[in-house]
């Protein structure tokens, strides 16, 4: 059901090059003026291999939805290209567009609002099939019904309204819309963001199931490290509208370079008290800048712990850190990558530090820890 | 006029007269009905709200056509001569002392008051005189084809102009001189549109520019004249309000009013509300259906106008079908006038039978057509071109109410109900009476439609003698005299003549016969089906005394007073 | 802000460029002639073309409108064919009614209709809601004419409390002319006595014409303030232990505001011109009656000019409502 | 072992409804909505049953007979012109009815598709559309209508016609608005997403959603109508026709004997209009509360 | 005695579509400078209970319609409106889980605070704008004088719940009620608010009820924690024991659910199947059992009371020592909590009582098809 962080990859089905995405401010009453843009998307490069999954996080603002959109072509792409299957997604229009739009899919955040109120489940599910013009009526209508169980609803409820569902059994028909077509990449907007705990574990797993059963390729975006780390491969961290560290799950998670990731991955509280009382965060100042003004140079430099550490260094604000190949598959955006590594900092907020000297957040001292770190996990049935 | 709201005195008194009083005309209904009681000594001083039906249009005396104007004319201007109150031809000295006429009938010498003044201080003299019968004769080119009464008196302006000549024969003496006899001349002059306006005035406040120049502020700011009252203050659709002249120049008929206010109300409901909750003292035309609510009311009194007006259903006999006079019958024999008058002028009108009043002493019973006859109109009609089911254009005006025609549609309503009963078929045809009703009918483009008649003049020449004295029709309105013809088609050789002899005849016992053959021959031809002789009425608070009726509508402020309570 | 009321000003010109458009065209289309309803119905052929020619209506319509929009840029509205008046001169003689008038409409519709609406939210769902509701409803489904009427006879010549047309007392204060009664009666006379009595004079009248207002204020005010009774902030300001009436004052109305303000404003330019039937009733000079003796006179300077300057108005109002959101709502003023 | 997940529904899926019945049942709870249902039905069905209900013939009549106080023979009385006020009321409700839908259908048509245009295109299309819209909200609505009525000629049709005039730039501009919002939503975004264009957007998912207000707005629209109808009445620009009875013209034509004796003539057609505007309006308002779950109160 | 004791809480609301039975007989306690954490999923009426006890319910559904709540002494359910007003931001202060709308948007951040302390002390504008400042100070704002002019939408998620948290604090109060604080904020921004919220009620010894989601931020946050469902308390004890011996079937299903960083990424989620039941029904039985995958035949009749877990000694409600209590008449065991389901031979999850099948049977019959949610052998 999961899979190993280093599943063997197959060709590349998707090649995301230098993706830009920009919104423009305009102004003006009558005669709209261009005053800016909001630079949502700056750069961004990555590929994806057949089977494979690619998270991306970040925090909210980043540009993770609006990569996702500029892949499956809601947005059109400022510059840069997105070849899938060897094609420009960013300049195929027409029939080869829709052709296209057939064999990659998305899934959004919000089960309420994904779902138009007023058609029933059944014919949103059979919508790509309607404008994809995909069989005979009859032959959609089972195919609906064959869509809906393999998401784990009962196929008799084509005929009820969005609203009738519970929030995890609207994102299964959001799923089901998506598998429609049998495409080939799904991008996931945050599927599972707005759903309660219990609720999204049935979901990650029915899209670990799927991707299992029909050898999909997912672009999974979310803004929580574990939930990204557990379903993806690999992992983008977006900052900014740009990739700052690219790497497998298990390495970002044990081995992170760029101090933001390491930053990231030290503010995700764990659910438990022992490690919670030993860990120390890296308490990042102030909030993400505006992407209409990004920050010049490296545009974490504002916020950054490395930098502070390393006595501000003007480089970080003059010079635009390369995305460095810094060991094989490992991109990190940053000048003094090597110096995150082995640091304090990485070690602590992966957990494998040392416990500080930090105040105890309670005020009584808890109990030993008689279970400790004992690996409380045992191989899944049929893993 | 019969577009015109009302007004205008008349009386042919041709007899001409240097006496003060002229003798009662021959011809004129009699005074008014009724008189507001005078209920003991005047008292001075107070304010009247009188309750209009709308703004006066214009006070320039000499455009003034509307019944609003009139009204607030007749109290800040004099004529030369004047209607003894309530009468509608009785004559009486206004600005002029006495009058002279010459023998060939065309010359005109007024002697005028003395040390009188035009409230802005201007003498009233022989030369303010002459001023304002010039400018009538030679109206600035700006304002001619507004002055209605101008043109009908006096035909048209310089060449045109009935009037000759002008002269000047001492300080308080002056002359007219006619370029052909005018029977009625003198009581023209007692209209309100020849009133006195102060040549100062009038030079000051650009009377002579175009009405729609922004220079031209006469009349809403300084109309002056030597009434009574003078002119106060005007605010459009607000109010208009008039004061007591404190110098007028006959301190016996000087005003008891301090103030009055014309107060436009267009609503009659609105208007009867407005006087039964005291925020006016007076109203002018209470409802036919409201008259029992004014008696019923202990603090208000009702003053009731004789009638000077008809009503009527009118066909144009040049188009089918009725130019067959059987249908014309047939149409008059269906309508139960008895019914229409007191459903919807009960108090106000009685049943007509002839385009002349019976208070006229040329008014005869109609002989051809007898009264409510269903089955005879049945009769008739199976005879006619046009048997039953008959289909007519019937035309009736949205948006009024005129004394003689005070429901339009109701009118309307039922009488298409009588008549289908006995086999017409009515195809209503309505048009907006401001919106080109008048128009179209006097171009006779209505095959049967509602019209009526407001006399201006006592005397049929005013009414029969306007709508079918000529038999050939210019039907473009060129003609300004009996362009009536084009809406009644009425095209009989022996009714023109016997008309024509009536209206030139000088003698008026025999004018009477004349009128009362020729009135005969109009009935057999029946070009209409008169309805109703209606009058009007004005509901007052009790504390209103002195109002004289006129049938004429030309009432005098000066007499009225208000007692304190 | 400045800026953007300067651009909001700046709109007013295609706006009202359009507005002429369309006036221009209605005021043509409309059947007959204005000089065939000044001159009479016996007017000569000559006379019509020479009064057309004086008005210009015998120009080509293009050129007419051309014509006319060089006389506004010099600040001529024409004249009007009924009155013989400049339109403008007749348009400031009626404003100050209309205005006074809206004034007091608005007073009751505001005054009465949000303490209302707020008490019908904050019961939302009792019988005093649905009370409110179906009252203010009852409100818009009268014919105004006929409640006009109904007020009068009841207040006017029943009861005798309350005079029925006018704005004034003509008896007993025949030197006062139009102008804004209720101001001149308290700040240039200085009469108390005055005052109440126009105030009395625009009781009735306010109360007809209010009622359509107050109706959609009571609507809009309690569904706002339900809404803004439900907002986390309003929660946070009792959980911070504020005065019931701090929190309904300082946090729920001003909150609820913004479509409340919407409301009043959009009512108040229609009232502007809009009160044909309650100025009929009430006999009340203002400029609604006005334009519609216009259009029964086919004056058609007037119904243009005077359409215009409402129009002007109106989008003023919606002016001074978009500005008063900033004030209200310190989101748009920054921004 | 199906047991193991056996889940409780979600509590929404316990009811079995669409989202229009759920709406219809909010409506059917919604006391007053009720109310405004039955008027309003009843008005309808006055209105569709004339021939059957009316016990006279609405246009018949004798003056001699005018002003019969209500009575047994003539349940309301008779008017001026001696028909059967009840008659008379019940086929005025045919053209009251005929008023509103007209003119409501008329606005709406072309509303509709003026404000679909504007709100989908968007951009500088719509930015001058909108300034049309403007410039119509910003002239004197009943101005307007006398205006069109007055060019058109008094009718029952040509009322219809002008007040559909004045209801264009409300209903076009409601539907833009809602459609500008929905145009972003995540469900159009997913729908464009899996391929679907312009024209099956618009019409499967924006319209249908973005027609609510609108449908809200055309009842209220509907009750205006009648009112609107009357008060052109009153100023003399009613439906001319003698022979079609209006409730408008009928309170026009006798209101004045409100307390001259014959007050029932003019009150039974002011009751007529104020009871079905009453029941449009307690409708309109009813459904916008439960077509709008937010509004639930 | 405790700070705050709740005793058989009863909050339902009264609906057009019927009663909800919001919380069903909620006791706790809470001594001073004692931090709560109260989890469990959307709608289990962890927000109702602390509304209850600010007796801030909204009108007029939401109705107490049973049991006490005692703050120093003094019991709230019975104190008159302006009585309870004087306790509202002064002894109790609460902090919502959205900055964005919990901050009045049109009053600036100076009013808003300066109206708080104002409420409850005589002091004057100038004295309350000085307090204002040093609170902002104090919640780490920047350039707090000027600042205070700004109105909420100036400020960015994390530096509003810092307001909302200085104003919270304002007064002092003995217990702050923080309703899931973080939710709506980014993690990063997420850790600022947290330090800060620990170190200021640390420091000034606040007693916290602390709502939330997520079982990370109660780990870390809270000395005591409760696990709610369905409005019901199912699990109660010191944050340590309840995450080292989760006993709840509910409580080890939630654990089991979320992916965790500080585990192998090959570990495979157990979802709770199903949902929360629908709360318009009156409660029969144990809530969680449909979804429970070691519910019993009682499970289905009886609602467990809260018990403790090891039966064993004083039932302790408050301190370090507090009992860990557990509703269940089917403790997993360690090892089945361990591993996330149950682990005896031949267990099957009793089967629903006849009559109790409710129409979505068929649905379920679904779910068991789906591969992931293939049958335990
Ligand atoms: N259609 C748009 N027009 C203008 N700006 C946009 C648009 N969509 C997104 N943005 C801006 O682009 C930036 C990136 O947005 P995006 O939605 O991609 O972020 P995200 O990483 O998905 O954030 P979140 O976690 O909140 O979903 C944000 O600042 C957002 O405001
Ligand atoms: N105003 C209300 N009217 C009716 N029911 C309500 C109301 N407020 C809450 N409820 C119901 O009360 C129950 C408990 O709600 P509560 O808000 O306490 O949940 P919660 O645990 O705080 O959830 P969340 O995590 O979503 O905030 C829910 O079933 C909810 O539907
Ligand atoms: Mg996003
Ligand atoms: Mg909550």
């Amino acid at each position: 059901m999961t899979k190993p962080a280093e599943a063997a990859p197959g060709d590349t089905l998707l090649r995301v090059d230098g993706l830009k995405v920009w919104f423009p401010i305009t102004e003006g009453l009558i005669f709209q003026h261009h005053a800016g843009d909001v630079r949502a998307v700056d750069g961004v490069s990555f590929d994806l291999a057949r089977g494979e999954t690619l998270g991306l996080v970040g925090e909210s603002g980043c540009g993770k939805s609006t990569t996702g959109r500029a892949i499956v072509r809601l947005y059109r792409a400022t510059a840069g290209s997105i070849v899938f299957d060897g094609v420009d997604v960013a300049t195929v229009e027409g029939q080869a567009l829709q052709r296209m739009r057939r064999r990659m899919q998305m899934i959004f955040q919000d089960p309420y609002a994904s779902l138009d109120p007023r058609q029933t489940v059944g014919s949103i599910v059979r919508e790509p099939l309607d404008v994809h013009g995909v069989g005979t009526s009859s032959e959609r209508r089972e195919r609906v019904g064959e869509l809906l169980a393999t998401v784990g609803l009962n196929p008799a409820f084509g005929s009820r309204y969005p609203h009738e569902f519970s929030g995890g059994q609207r994102q299964r028909i959001g799923v089901a819309r998506a598998l429609a077509l049998q495409p080939e990449l799904i991008v996931a907007d945050e599927p599972v963001s707005a759903l309660d705990v219990s609720i999204q574990a049935q979901i990650i797993n029915l899209l670990e199931r799927l991707q299992a059963s029909f050898g999909l390729t997912y672009v999974f975006i979310a803004h929580d490290l574990s939930v990204v780390r557990h379903v993806s491969n690999r992992i983008a961290v977006m900052y900014l509208g740009r990739i700052v560290e690219l790497a497998s799950s298990v390495e970002l998670n044990e081995r992170p370079l760029h101090p933001y990731t390491v930053a990231l991955l030290s503010a995700v509280p764990v659910p438990d008290p022992a490690r919670e009382l030993n860990r120390r965060r890296i308490i990042l100042q102030g909030d993400v800048p505006s992407p209409v003004n990004p920050p010049s140079g490296c545009h974490f430099h504002t916020r950054c712990w490395l930098r502070e550490r390393l006595g501000n260094p003007e480089r970080c604000v003059a010079e635009v850190p390369a995305a460095r190949d810094i060991a094989p598959g490992r991109l990190v955006a940053c000048h003094f990558a090597e110096d995150v590594d082995g640091s304090r900092e990485q070690r602590q907020s992966t957990g494998q530090g040392a416990p500080s000297t930090a105040p105890a957040p309670s005020s009584y001292a808890p109990a030993p820890d008689p279970a400790g770190s004992a690996p409380t996990a045992s191989p899944a049935p049929g893993a | 006029g019969s577009s015109t709201a009302t007004t205008a005195p008349s009386a042919a008194s041709s007899a001409a007269s240097t006496s003060a009083a002229s003798q009662a005309a021959s011809t004129a209904p009699s005074a008014a009905a009724s008189t507001a009681p005078s209920g003991g000594t005047p008292v001075n001083g107070g304010t009247m709200i009188f309750g209009s039906a709308s703004d006066p249009s214009t006070l320039d005396a000499i455009l003034i056509q509307d019944g609003e104007s009139f009204r607030i004319a007749q109290q800040i201007y004099e004529t030369l001569i004047k209607l003894k109150p309530g009468t509608a031809s009785d004559l009486e000295p206004g600005l002029a002392k006495s009058w002279d006429v010459s023998p060939d009938g065309l010359t005109y010498t007024f002697h005028l008051q003395t040390g009188v003044m035009f409230t802005d201080g201007t003498p009233f003299n022989a030369d303010a005189a002459i001023y304002n019968v010039n400018r009538w004769k030679n109206l600035p080119e700006p304002l001619q084809g507004s002055d209605y009464y101008d043109i009908t008196v006096f035909g048209g302006y310089g060449a045109d102009s009935l009037i000759s000549s002008v002269n000047k024969i001492d300080d308080s003496t002056f002359s007219i001189t006619l370029k052909s006899p005018k029977a009625d001349f003198l009581t023209a002059m007692t209209l309100a549109p020849f009133g006195m306006q102060s040549p100062t005035a009038l030079q000051k406040y650009n009377a002579d520019l175009a009405p729609t120049d922004p220079k031209n502020t006469y009349w809403q700011t300084a109309p002056t004249g030597t009434g009574p009252f003078m002119f106060k203050e005007f605010v459009p659709g607000d109010h208009y309000t008039i004061v007591k002249n404190p110098n007028y120049w006959d301190p016996a008929n000087a005003a008891h009013l301090d103030s009055v206010v014309f107060k436009p109300i267009a609503d009659s409901a609105n208007r009867l509300a407005a006087l039964k909750s005291g925020t006016v003292d007076i109203i002018d035309f209470v409802d036919a259906n409201q008259l029992n609510d004014v008696k019923s009311d202990n603090t208000l009194q009702l003053l009731m106008r004789s009638p000077l007006a008809i009503g009527k259903y009118a066909f144009n006999q040049t188009q089918k079908p009725f130019n067959d006079l059987k249908v014309r019958e047939a149409a008059a024999y269906a309508i139960d006038k008895q019914a229409l008058v007191s459903a919807f002028f009960p108090g106000l009108g009685t049943v007509a039978d002839s385009d002349l009043i019976n208070t006229f002493p040329a008014y005869e019973p109609n002989q051809t057509i007898t009264g409510y006859d269903p089955q005879k109109a049945k009769d008739l009609l199976a005879s006619s071109t046009c048997p039953a089911p008959c289909s007519i254009d019937f035309w009736y005006p949205d948006n009024t109410s005129r004394p003689y025609m005070v429901d339009p549609k109701g009118e309307f309503e039922a009488i298409r109900q009588m008549l289908e009963a006995v086999g017409f078929k009515v195809n209503p045809q309505h048009k907006d009476w401001h919106g080109g009703y008048l128009t179209a009918e006097a171009n006779g483009q209505y095959p049967s439609f509602f019209i009526g008649w407001i006399y201006d003049y006592g005397d049929p020449a005013d009414g029969p003698g306007l709508f079918y004295a000529t038999s050939t029709a210019k039907c473009n309105g060129v003609s300004y005299t009996t362009p009536h013809n084009c809406e009644f088609g009425e095209d009989n050789p022996a009714v023109a003549a016997a008309m024509a002899k009536a209206i030139a005849e000088p003698d008026a016992a025999t004018r009477t016969q004349d009128w009362k053959d020729a009135m005969k021959l109009i009935n057999a031809d029946v070009p209409d089906v008169p309805l109703v002789w209606a009058g009007s009425a004005l509901g007052a608070s009790t504390s209103i005394h002195g109002y004289i009726p006129s049938p004429t509508q030309s009432e005098y402020f000066n007499l009225v007073w208000k007692s304190n309570s | 802000m400045l800026k953007y009321i300067a651009r909001r000003l700046l709109m007013l010109i295609p706006i009202l460029l359009g507005v002429s458009l369309v006036l221009i065209g209605f005021v043509h289309l409309l059947p007959g002639d204005p000089c065939a309803s000044m001159l009479g119905e016996h007017a000569t052929v000559e006379k019509l073309a020479t009064c057309r020619h004086s008005y210009g209506l015998d120009l080509p319509i293009w050129q007419q409108y051309v014509d006319y929009m060089g006389g506004l840029l010099h600040g001529d509205m024409g004249v009007s064919t009924s009155t013989r008046l400049p339109v403008l001169d007749q348009f400031v003689a009626r404003f100050p009614a209309t205005v006074e008038l809206t004034f007091a409409a608005m007073l009751f519709a505001v005054g009465a209709g949000i303490p209302l609406g707020i008490a019908a939210a904050k019961r939302a769902g009792s019988a005093f809601d649905t009370a409110a509701t179906i009252l203010s409803l009852l409100g818009i489904s009268i014919p105004i004419f006929f409640l006009g009427l109904l007020l009068a006879y009841l207040f006017g010549v029943w009861l005798h409390w309350l005079p029925t047309a006018g704005r004034i007392d003509l008896h007993l204060y025949p030197d006062v002319g139009g102008g804004f009664l209720l101001f001149n009666s308290l700040v240039i006379y200085h009469d108390p006595a005055m005052f109440i009595d126009v105030v009395k004079h625009l009781i009735l009248p306010a109360l007809a014409l209010g009622t359509i207002p107050l109706a959609y204020i009571v609507r809009i005010t309690r569904s706002s303030v339900l809404e803004v009774l439900n907002e986390d902030y309003v929660r946070t300001a009792r959980a911070k232990g504020l005065q019931q009436r701090r929190i309904d004052n300082r946090h729920v109305l001003r909150n609820a505001l913004v479509p409340i303000v919407t409301v009043i404003g959009l009512q108040t330019g229609l009232l502007m011109g809009g009160a044909v039937l309650t100025e009929t009733i009430f006999s009340w000079g203002g400029v609604g009656s006005w334009l519609f003796q216009a259009v029964v006179n086919n004056d058609f300077r007037v119904i243009e000019s005077g359409t215009l300057i409402l129009a002007t108005i109106f989008v003023l109002v919606n002016l001074v409502v978009d500005v008063s959101y900033a004030f209200l709502n310190p989101r748009i003023r920054y921004s | 072992m199906a047991a193991v997940t056996a889940a409780t529904p979600a509590p929404a899926a316990t009811r079995h409804r669409g989202l229009w019945a759920d709406a219809a049942s909010r409506l059917v709870h919604n006391g007053p909505a009720m109310v405004g249902l039955v008027l309003v039905v009843g008005f309808i069905a006055v209105a569709l049953f004339a021939p059957i209900l009316a016990p006279y013939n609405p246009d018949a009549g004798t003056i001699i007979n005018r002003f019969k106080p209500p009575s047994p023979e003539h349940l309301l009385g008779t008017d001026l012109q001696g028909r059967d006020i009840l008659s008379r009321i019940i086929w005025g409700a045919r053209s009251s009815l005929w008023v509103a839908v007209l003119s409501v259908s008329a606005g709406l048509a072309v509303g509709l598709v003026y404000g679909a245009i504007a709100g989908y295109l968007g951009g500088l299309v719509d930015f001058w559309m909108m300034r049309v819209v403007d410039v119509m909200l910003s002239l004197p609505g009943l101005l307007l209508t006398i205006t069109i009525v007055v060019f058109l000629g008094p009718g029952l049709n040509t009322i219809a016609f002008a007040i559909a005039v004045e209801n264009i730039p409300i209903f076009a501009r409601l539907l833009r608005g809602s459609i500008l919002g929905l145009k972003e939503t995540d469900y159009v975004m997913a729908s464009r997403s899996v391929g679907a264009r312009g024209q099956r957007i618009l019409l499967i998912h924006i319209m249908p959603n973005a027609i609510t207000p609108v449908i809200v707005a055309a009842t209220l629209a509907l009750a205006t109508a009648i009112v609107d109808a009357a008060g052109l009445g009153f100023l003399g620009f009613g439906p001319q026709d003698p022979a079609t009875p209006e409730w408008g013209t009928m309170l026009t034509d006798t209101y004045r004997y409100l307390t001259s004796g014959a007050a029932f003539t003019a009150f039974f057609p002011g009751v007529a209009i104020v009871l079905s505007v009453l029941g449009f309006n307690l409708l309109g308002d009813g459904l916008r509360e439960s077509l709008d779950p937010r509004l639930k109160r | 005695m405790a700070l705050l004791d709740v005793r058989d809480l009863v909050v339902r609301f009264r609906t057009r579509d019927g009663t909800v039975y919001a919380v069903n007989g909620v006791s706790f306690a809470l001594e001073p400078g004692e931090t709560l954490g109260l989890v469990g999923e959307s709608g289990c009426g962890k927000s109702v209970t602390n509304l209850a006890i600010m007796r801030l319910l909204p009108k007029p559904a939401g109705h107490i319609e049973g049991g006490a709540v005692t703050l120093d002494d003094q019991d709230l359910i019975g104190l008159s409106e302006s009585e309870m007003r004087a306790i509202r931001g002064r002894d109790v202060a609460m902090i919502f889980q959205d900055p964005m709308s919990s901050l009045n948007p049109v009053l600036t951040i100076e009013e808003q605070m300066v109206e708080t302390i104002q409420a409850h002390e005589k002091v004057s504008d100038a004295d309350a704008r000085k307090r204002a400042i040093e609170l902002l100070g104090m919640v780490g704002i920047p350039k707090p004088e000027t600042r205070l002019k700004s109105f909420p939408h100036q400020f960015s998620g994390g530096m509003r719940q810092r307001v909302m948290i200085a104003m919270a604090l304002a007064l002092r109060p003995k217990l702050l009620i923080a309703d899931e604080p973080t939710t709506a904020l980014d993690v990063t921004i997420q850790a600022q608010v947290l330090e800060l919220l620990r170190d200021l009620t640390g420091t000034y010894r606040t007693a916290v009820i602390l709502i939330t989601h997520d079982l990370g931020v109660v780990a870390g946050m809270t000395q005591r924690t409760m696990v709610m469902y369905a409005g019901f308390i199912v699990e109660a004890g010191t944050t340590r024991a309840i995450y080292e011996r989760p006993s709840h079937p509910y409580t080890v299903g939630l654990l089991h659910s979320i992916p965790r960083l500080d585990r192998g990424t090959s570990e495979p989620l157990i979802p709770i199947e199903g949902s929360p039941p629908d709360q318009r029904q009156a409660p029969v039985g144990c809530p969680f059992a449909p979804r429970c995958a070691w519910r019993v035949a009682a499970c289905w009749t009886d609602n467990p009371t809260l018990a403790a877990r090891d039966g064993s000694g004083p039932i302790r409600e408050t301190g370090p020592d507090a009992t860990h209590r557990v509703a269940c008449h089917n403790l997993p065991t360690p090892e089945e909590a361990a591993v996330g389901r149950p682990l005896r031979d031949g267990f099957r999850p009793a089967p629903p009582p006849g009559g109790v099948e409710d129409e979505l049977a068929d649905m379920v019959a679904v779910e068991a098809g789906a591969p992931d949610a293939a049958p335990v052998p």
